[in-house]
């Protein structure tokens, strides 16, 4: 527990930054005392990125004071960083993807069999040390990034989104790691928008309004409405939706998949999912819920089984022959569905040129029209609209959604969409995908958190290990429930 | 040991099909042999420099458009150099000339944030210039003995000449590749703003990548005036060349992947294609046809394999 | 609760140098502009009289505009570059443009005798469109990198011409009448290629901004994987793409063709780097996803002027060469200053 | 003894010229009866690169190269060893320095001075003139720089006003002569290095009154030389024929006839339409339908067999 007669290990004041128009920090201020885990709230686009970035040298302030143990610092880079003990987690995964794991390791000088040690420690087994980074899944980068930066043994860590994109079973164990290296002494700045992991891990909290820190608290029962309202400025209600009685599914599906097969990892998925319906899919880490949604929106082919699309049968080729089968895929890996350099306008407006009929003039008119109502419905902070990539990385999120809100959906392919967006934009985001399903889309929504389940759908199907073992209906989702499914448990007490 | 051989296959591939070229080369005309060899290794030495140098920088993620240009600086510098004094410090001080250009290359890239192929762009045309400065018309002289290191073969069937470019590109590179040096500049190749964050020093590795291909060039300068015994201010077709090669050789345009042997096994390619056509009397216009056919038919099928294989 | 985002008002603390340099970084194209204004003011200097349109020569009056010269010489430079904007907006490029136009001008020029000008004209334009129908098949859907198809093609057109140049050596050349009132003819001193250069770009402008193509060119060099998603096929937007490329640098060939009035079998050739100078000196990335034709088009007037410029300078050739690289980082490195883009 | 197979060397590609040059030599090599094969190695390249097409003949066991050297020193090691190995050298265009070849030269040095004494006669021995260079640093243009200064040491009276490079390049001649009439500083005469008839064009085009012009024997100039009103010019003789002689040299002496001395001077002419005589020349030389960049000159006599038909057909 930190207080203010210890020398913090890191005391940061009045640091400010901006990117030509955008001011991202004006007044931000935060300390760190030894053996405690802060964490750096605050809404997307707050600046909590940026802050990381200046404490750890990636970024350079245009204002402000860094003391490390009581000492005035001027880290000047990411190297030098680390050799003052402060030791970033990105919210991007940094490492470098043409060379394998061992060669990122020597990049840093961190010793390999530390890393190794945290890795298994972190419940990710078989990484080899020979393994190119350009092969492996989105959440081992995260654990790898994490374990690099444990083993370079820091006095400070600063986790930003570090479990944003990491299935359950993977976050417990982030949550349990870090909680022991902060009872060893280290200082811990988490930043995440689950407040479960914030109640479970850390010890306070201090947050951030627009570029400012306007508060810190400690972190106890109940903190949770005031901290928001901290973050928000405003008083937000976080009541659950009220699931009432359960769907009646009639008719033909929407969507039907019957014995879906990728080798190696995807056995035998079948589901229907029907008109206005939010579906749910529960799934850890790599039980081949990315390839049953590739082979969905037309990435892969599936090695056997088919797909029925209002009862006809279809055979995608290409994303686009999903696409006029109206099926909508927001894809988890933002890397993967946005134009970078390129405006939220076009991002969003994409996909109205994207056949060949549509190459002619621009129906400006019309686009703008769908573009704003998207901006609007999902208040996409337009502050730096001009290139995406200087969005936060919340707002980045958003886009994604927002351009198959713009287009128009009959099915929605939701993987993961809610990665490192914040509590308000959440709540809104699960009434808009009710919304859309009440209109007579169906949606298929894959979510690390399972906490959304309930929140969003109406049932859900668990894929483990390459099948579908399991389908809860939304009024019995707790999230105990869906854990046990999940990890497979549900099956075995079937088979017992 | 299949990781190995997955990693290189695109390199093993090429070895083949040069191997495949040899044998060829070998039925049309039966009396190739250590002669066409070695005239086949001399004619690779300035292509070989000029592509090992561009494979660096395009290692780093960049790209070189002034290599022929300084190589044609280094060439006419030597040579006159060699017209006052010895051959040694003649070569030595060529080389720093070679890698002075090239880190100077790589530090206004740097320093401007101009895109690498706008910067080298302008450079071609300043070492162009700066060659025709130091010689406005071919001459100069090169010492004998520099001359004779790349004729003949000390070791039968292996000619000096492709010793002579083994040992200087792996002089350059293999303790590069080796140290830390090497993995940093693959590592800003690949992923810029992670190599940032990893802890490397983006700007000095890129200079210094430059600075290397700087060095090659002037290798490949030497290398010409070895061959032709004078130094020649006008550029040769060195650039596109090494480009092509590069790309046959399996370097990304963009960095961080590919290392040197290959584009240098694909310089062979190159050459020996135009042996075989020399050898088999086509008609030169069309032979021009057949050289682009081929380069783009070898990525092409390249490009179908690695594509192939990622739709598994 | 507000749910609008908030917007700093910072306007207040910004100074108004920095809000100039955003608003040159907004429009790039106006320093580039000024820049010219600048070169053409030393050129002035230089040579007192040169920019003015009628002037005294020893001999009497001598009807030579040096700007309409300026402007008819950017032309086929600046439709060449559009080739490069056009394609490195992809993240590509097209090294056998050059060659292309040179392949069209010397098509037309041989077989205009033999056939007529006008099917020798619509049989030239159509060699490029060929020729481009072939890299987008090897771009687009083989997937080798454009610069080696681009260049291998380059390679396969050059042999070709040589191969055709030796069927034609004596049936003459004939330059149809229309190329050469474009190239050579002048309508209030200002050159009649712009009759031509004036619809094209302004078509080019507006498929880059305002249709769904131009949309596809930026979203492809910025990230392919996402336009996939977006249920682009991308190869259709390639094939068309090296196609319009290839008709482009087709039609520049003919006009060039009208100006210099001699079918030589290098006749553009020389125009490649300098296209490619032009379109990156005008704001546009090798990388993809941006660019500007109307900065070419700045561009490719700023090189011509820097070539006069050294044209008129009493100086050894080396000197002048370097002189033209050093003016050319000079100007970007500026540009980069001042509008902060890479 | 014959047939002979024969390899050629060039390492210029797409000038009117050198084509006419390769299609003299395939039109001699089909005119002699012992020559079987012609093995052509012809492209843009270097030194370096020719030596490396060299090798390529050697190793392909041709009888005799016939090679239009990229310069006179540079291909030493090539062709020693050709001469070593009982290979003919025959160098055209331009020599060699290599022992034991044999040299068929155009006399460059003259050419230009021939050129430049006319055109500094022509304005009466003094003024200032344009001289319009070719690729600087290439062994050619030098040889004829010397020719010119040469001329212009002559003649104390005339001055070099403005000197550019052209590249050998037809566009670029174009537009520096644009560049030159727009300063308005006057100039008395124009030497071209070959560009020639696009350097009249800029003056019709721009209107501007036309002072003597020298240049080659291109068909497009030539034409430009009996027809234009008011221009009087002079081209000089550049006959791309050597390669066609240069064949036959080889084969003479692979016949065993080989000349006593082992290079041949091949001396320009000089064409201009200021005489009548001169414009007689000119209209017999005329050649509307050959491609404008092509030397009129497709024979020299004595050394090459045969007609202006075959040298066009190109084959052989
Ligand atoms: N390179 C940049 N250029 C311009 N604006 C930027 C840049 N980086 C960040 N910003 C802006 O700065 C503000 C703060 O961004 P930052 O990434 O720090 O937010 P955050 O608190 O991490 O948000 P999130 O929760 O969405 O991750 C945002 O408005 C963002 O658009
Ligand atoms: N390319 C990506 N695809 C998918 N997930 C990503 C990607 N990059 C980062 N993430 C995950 O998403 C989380 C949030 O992204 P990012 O770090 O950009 O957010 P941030 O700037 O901190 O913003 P926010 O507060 O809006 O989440 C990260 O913790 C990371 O795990
Ligand atoms: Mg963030
Ligand atoms: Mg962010």
């Amino acid at each position: 527990m930190g207080s203010s007669d210890e020398t913090a290990l890191l005391d940061a004041t009045g640091v400010a930054k901006s990117f030509g128009a955008v001011r991202a920090l004006t007044d931000a201020s935060l300390r760190v005392a030894p053996g405690e885990v802060v964490a750096l709230m605050g809404a997307n686009g707050a600046g909590k990125s940026t802050f990381v970035k200046i404490l750890t040298g990636a970024l350079r302030p245009d204002a402000g004071r860094v003391l490390i143990r009581g000492h005035d610092a001027r880290v000047g880079s990411p190297a030098q960083a680390r050799r003052s003990g402060l030791v970033p987690v990105y919210q991007e995964p940094s490492l470098i993807p043409d060379l394998d794991v061992a060669d990122n390791l020597r990049l840093g000088d961190t010793p390999g069999d530390a890393v190794l040690h945290w890795v298994n420690e972190l419940g990710i087994k078989g990484l080899r040390l020979d393994d190119m980074i350009s092969d492996l899944p989105l959440a081992t980068l995260r654990i790898l990034d994490l374990a690099r930066a444990l083993a370079s043994d820091p006095d400070v860590l600063l986790l930003d989104e570090m479990t944003a994109a990491l299935p359950t079973d993977l976050v417990e164990n982030v949550l349990r790691v870090v909680r022991a290296r902060a009872d060893e002494g280290c200082g811990v700045i988490y930043i995440s928008h689950r407040f479960t992991e914030i109640a479970e891990l850390c010890d306070s909290a201090t947050v951030l309004r627009d570029g400012r820190t306007v508060g810190d608290l400690k972190i106890e029962p109940g903190v949770e409405d005031r901290c928001v309202e901290m973050m928000l400025g405003a008083k937000l209600s976080l009541d659950k939706r009220d699931t009432g009685a359960a769907r009646q599914n009639k008719g033909v599906p929407r969507l039907r998949a019957a014995g879906i097969a990728v080798a190696p990892v995807v056995k035998d998925v079948s589901f229907e999912l029907f008109p206005g319906e939010v579906l749910g899919v529960v799934a850890l880490e790599g039980q081949g819920q990315d390839e049953v949604f590739d082979v969905l929106s037309g990435h892969r082919k599936p090695t056997s089984g088919t797909l029925e699309v209002d009862g006809a049968p279809m055979h995608f080729s290409h994303p686009a022959d999903a696409i006029a089968a109206g099926l909508s895929y927001v894809p988890g890996d933002r890397a993967e569905a946005l134009l970078r350099e390129r405006s939220v306008r076009e991002n969003i407006a994409l996909p109205f040129s994207a056949r060949l009929r549509d190459w002619g003039p621009l129906r400006s008119k019309h686009e703008r029209q769908r573009v704003d109502h998207a901006i609007e419905k999902l208040q996409i902070d337009t502050r730096a609209q001009g290139e995406v990539q200087r969005l936060s990385g919340g707002n980045q999120q958003k886009v994604t959604i927002g351009r198959w809100l713009a287009h128009g959906v009959q099915t929605l392919l939701l993987f993961d969409p809610t990665r490192g967006i914040d509590v308000r934009t959440k709540r809104q985001i699960y009434p808009l995908v009710r919304e859309l399903a009440e209109q007579g889309a169906a949606v298929l929504f894959y979510t690390s958190e399972l906490e959304e389940i309930p929140l969003a759908c109406d049932r859900a199907i668990v894929i483990f290990n390459g099948r579908v073992v399991d389908m809860i209906d939304a009024s019995e989702a707790t999230e105990e429930a869906l854990m046990r499914a999940a990890y497979g448990l549900s099956e075995m007490d079937a088979a017992s | 040991m299949s990781r190995l051989l997955r990693k290189n296959a695109w390199m093993l591939g090429l070895l083949a099909l040069l191997c495949v070229l040899l044998v060829i080369t070998k039925l049309i005309q039966p009396t190739f042999g250590a002669n066409g060899l070695e005239s086949l290794a001399r004619a690779a030495l300035p292509f070989a420099f000029a592509t090992a140098a561009m494979a660096i920088v395009v290692i780093v993620g960049g790209i070189d458009l002034s290599i022929a240009s300084m190589m044609a600086v280094c060439g006419v510098t030597a040579a006159v150099l060699m017209q006052s004094m010895g051959p040694v410090p003649a070569v030595l001080i060529t080389l720093i000339v070679g890698l002075a250009m090239g880190a100077l290359n790589g530090a206004l890239i740097v320093l401007t944030r101009v895109p690498d192929i706008v910067v080298t762009l302008a450079m071609l045309f300043v070492w162009e210039g700066v060659a025709l400065l130091i010689l406005t018309s071919p001459g100069g002289t090169v010492a004998t003995s520099l001359r004779t290191l790349i004729s003949g073969a000390m070791i039968p069937g292996v000619p000096n000449a492709l010793i002579f470019m083994g040992v200087a590109v792996a002089l350059v590179w293999v303790p590069i590749r080796r140290a830390k040096l090497g993995l940093s500049i693959y590592a800003v190749g690949s992923d810029e703003l992670a190599a940032f964050r990893s802890g490397v020093n983006v700007a000095r590795t890129k200079i210094i990548a430059y600075g290397l291909a700087g060095v090659l060039s002037a290798m490949g300068g030497l290398s010409l005036i070895m061959l032709t015994g004078i130094g020649e201010p006008v550029p040769g077709p060195y650039l596109l060349a090494s480009v092509a090669a590069v790309v046959l050789g399996g370097v990304v345009l963009g960095g961080g992947r590919g290392g040197l042997l290959g584009p240098i096994i694909a310089v062979f390619i190159l050459r020996i294609i135009r042996t075989i056509l020399t050898l088999a009397a086509v008609d030169p216009n069309v032979t021009t046809i057949v050289e682009g056919v081929i380069m783009v038919a070898v990525v092409m099928l390249g490009a179908v394999l690695t594509y192939r294989g990622a739709q598994r | 609760m507000s749910d609008q985002p908030r917007i700093h008002a910072d306007a207040g603390v910004e100074t108004d140098l920095k809000r100039f340099g955003r608003f040159l970084a907004d429009n790039p194209v106006i320093p580039l502009i000024a820049f010219l204004f600048l070169l053409i003011a030393v050129l002035e200097i230089m040579r007192p009289g040169i920019v003015t349109p009628f002037r005294a020569g020893r001999d009497g009056i001598i009807s030579t505009f040096w700007v309409g010269n300026l402007i008819k010489f950017a032309i086929p430079l600046a439709m060449l570059a559009a080739c490069q904007v056009l394609t490195m907006l992809t993240a590509g490029i097209d090294m056998s443009a050059g060659i292309l136009a040179t392949v069209s001008a010397f098509v037309c020029a041989t077989l205009s005798p033999l056939i007529g000008p006008t099917p020798a004209v619509l049989v030239a334009l159509s060699t490029g469109v060929v020729a481009g129908l072939v890299n987008g098949f090897g771009v687009g859907v083989v997937r080798v990198h454009p610069l080696i198809m681009t260049l291998g093609t380059g390679l396969i057109a050059t042999g070709c011409l040589q191969v055709y140049q030796r069927f034609v050596i004596s049936t003459g050349t004939l330059i149809p009448e229309t190329l050469e009132w474009l190239g050579t003819g002048r309508t209030l001193g200002m050159p009649n290629g712009l009759f031509v250069f004036i619809p094209f770009a302004a078509a080019v402008l507006y498929l880059m901004r305002y249709t769904g193509f131009g949309r596809l060119l930026f979203a492809l060099g910025s990230n392919e994987a996402t336009t996939k998603l977006s249920g682009v096929r991308s190869w259709q937007v390639f094939l068309a793409l090296y196609a319009l490329s290839g008709l482009i640098a087709a039609l520049a060939g003919l006009l060039y063709l009208g100006m210099i009035r001699t079918p030589s079998l290098s006749l553009a050739n020389p125009l490649l780097l300098p296209s490619v100078a032009a379109a990156v000196i005008g704001g546009t990335s090798i990388f993809g996803g941006r660019g500007s034709f109307a900065g070419a088009i700045v561009g490719a007037l700023i090189l011509r002027v820097i070539d006069t410029m050294l044209t008129l300078l009493q100086m050894p050739e080396g000197a002048r060469i370097a002189l033209f690289g050093l003016i050319i980082l000079l100007v970007t490195a500026l540009y980069v200053r001042i509008t902060g883009t890479r | 003894e014959g047939p002979y197979t024969i390899g050629v060397s060039n390492t210029v590609q797409g000038n009117g010229w050198r084509e006419q040059m390769i299609c003299a030599m395939r039109a001699q090599a089909a005119a002699e009866a012992d020559v079987e094969g012609l093995i052509v190695a012809h492209r843009n390249t270097d030194a370096a690169g020719q030596l490396e097409d060299l090798n390529n003949l050697i190793e392909a066991g041709v009888d005799a190269i016939v090679l239009n050297p990229a310069n006179p020193d540079a291909l030493n090691s090539a062709l020693d060893a050709a001469i070593a190995a009982g290979i003919v050298v025959v160098a055209v265009d331009a020599g060699v320095t290599a022992e034991g070849a044999y040299i068929l030269s155009n006399n460059q040095e003259e050419y230009a001075y021939l050129g430049a004494r006319w055109l500094f006669e022509q304005i009466g021995g003094e003024g200032e003139v344009v001289y319009m260079r070719g690729i600087a640093g290439v062994s050619a243009d030098t040889d004829r720089d010397n020719g010119f200064q040469r001329a212009l040491a002559e003649f104390p009276g005339v001055s070099v006003v403005h000197e550019v490079f052209t590249g050998w390049q037809q566009d670029q001649g174009k537009q520096q002569m644009f560049d030159f009439l727009a300063t308005g500083i006057p100039f008395d005469g124009v030497w071209t290095s070959g560009i020639d008839n696009v350097i009249v064009d800029a003056f019709l085009e721009s209107g501007a009154p036309l002072v003597p012009i020298v240049g080659a024997d291109n068909a497009g100039f030539v034409q430009y030389l009996a027809e234009v009103e008011g221009l009087s010019g002079a081209a000089v003789t550049n006959p791309g024929s050597v390669g066609g002689a240069g064949i036959a040299l080889a084969v003479d002496i692979l016949n065993g006839n080989a000349p006593a001395e082992t290079t041949v001077l091949v001396d320009p002419v000089l064409w201009e339409n200021a005489t009548a005589e001169g414009q007689e020349t000119i209209a017999g030389a005329l050649n509307p339908d050959l491609d404008p960049e092509w030397p009129v000159s497709v024979s020299i006599p004595g050394w090459t067999d045969y007609s202006m038909a075959e040298i066009i057909a190109c084959e052989g």
